[in-house]
């Protein structure tokens, strides 16, 4: 038996489709153990800074290390949730404001569960993941975006 | 031979850099910064064969570092 | 100029399809304020029950109640919390297992709103709006549900 | 005439029942009692025109009172 867990990739080309996160909902249908689901999806602002809008995100990852760091925190929510699933998505290239670039899926058999696992799950993206967004602004400028 | 990689505004800035002889990461950074000042107002972490590495580290033939700008994905 | 706000309903029959919450996201790629959207989904499990399984809940609501009680706890909840947008739909008949009776949707600038306002409705919901389940088991027996 | 509606595992258990005449929720609660001794051993709520009612409530005419099990939805 081969013990080894491949690291499936987390990284989608362009902005997460509504109908992508619609298809990864009905595969969970035949887990009949799930008894709820916490969703999280960052959507691009259109941030005005010093009146200039920000368009769209250009986002950049270290994708071999961001890879090894997800299957990290991956295990240590398992370790602390009582989860069935959880799947993590995060765009690379150019996402437009208005549009998903990052979808976090948790499944329990309990709601307190499933919120607390995704949100753990959220910030342990948001402070571990080695990933840049450039902020791409309507005049053709650009800024590094710092996370909060 | 180390390898060097930049992400993100580091990448932007510096671009294609020529990577100094080293025995660690300290004197890496110390060599980088001398040849390349802007590191001195930038804040970067440091990875070490696709691991944080926070303390100085010996670096071997063949590996890979990477400076990475604070991190912003989601 | 109308005041009176008409309160939209929040039932769906039947199971809400992924194909709907789909939509649901698709039409928030407007609203470019937005910075993260949290969802919770609520499926029905196949519990087992001295040897029987659940195949489905059957739900019915106090529906005029509840169309009040909701828009109180909506009206509570964006006073609590700086929200840009907050959806919910309850099934009303059968659900199977494995599929989805509840669907809230919160949307706001920052992530933390998002996940605390839509966990405080999914627990006022479950607390306060005038909905009954009916477990049905495979051997055509059925119990009413309760709420933990 | 007060109008009386029934919800989940009490509609399931009584159905159709007689609505006797009453002044407040107390009196109509007693007599429904009476009448109907399984509801001794239910717990449930009471709403008065579509408001949950946790004390004694007048009832005018074609008054709604409806008696709710405890909820169970999502």
């Amino acid at each position: 038996m081969n013990m080894e867990k491949k690291i499936k990739s987390i990284f989608i080309e362009g902005p997460i489709q509504p109908s992508f996160i619609a298809e990864s909902i009905q595969q969970h249908n035949s887990k009949k153990e799930i008894g709820a689901h916490n969703i999280f999806l960052g959507q691009v602002r259109a941030d005005e800074i010093n009146g200039n809008k920000v368009v769209a995100i250009n986002y950049s990852s270290y994708e071999a290390m961001a890879l090894q760091e997800y299957h990290e925190m991956r295990e240590s929510i398992f370790a602390e949730y009582d989860l069935t699933c959880l799947h993590v998505y995060q765009s690379i290239g150019k996402v437009a404001a208005g549009e998903i670039c990052l979808f976090v899926f948790a499944s329990s058999k309990h709601r307190k569960t499933a919120f607390d696992a995704c949100e753990a799950m959220v910030e342990k993206i948001k402070a571990g993941l080695p990933v840049w967004g450039q902020e791409l602004f309507e005049d053709d400028s650009s800024q590094w975006k710092t996370n909060k | 031979m180390i390898n060097l990689v930049l992400f993100g505004q580091l990448k932007e800035t510096l671009g294609e850099i020529t990577v100094p002889r080293a025995e660690d990461t300290a004197t890496l950074i110390k060599l980088l910064k001398q040849q390349y000042p802007v590191l001195e107002d930038t804040s970067f972490m440091l990875a070490v064969d696709k691991k944080l590495v926070t303390e100085n580290t010996p670096l071997t033939e063949n590996c890979t570092v990477a400076l990475l700008p604070p991190y912003s994905g989601g």
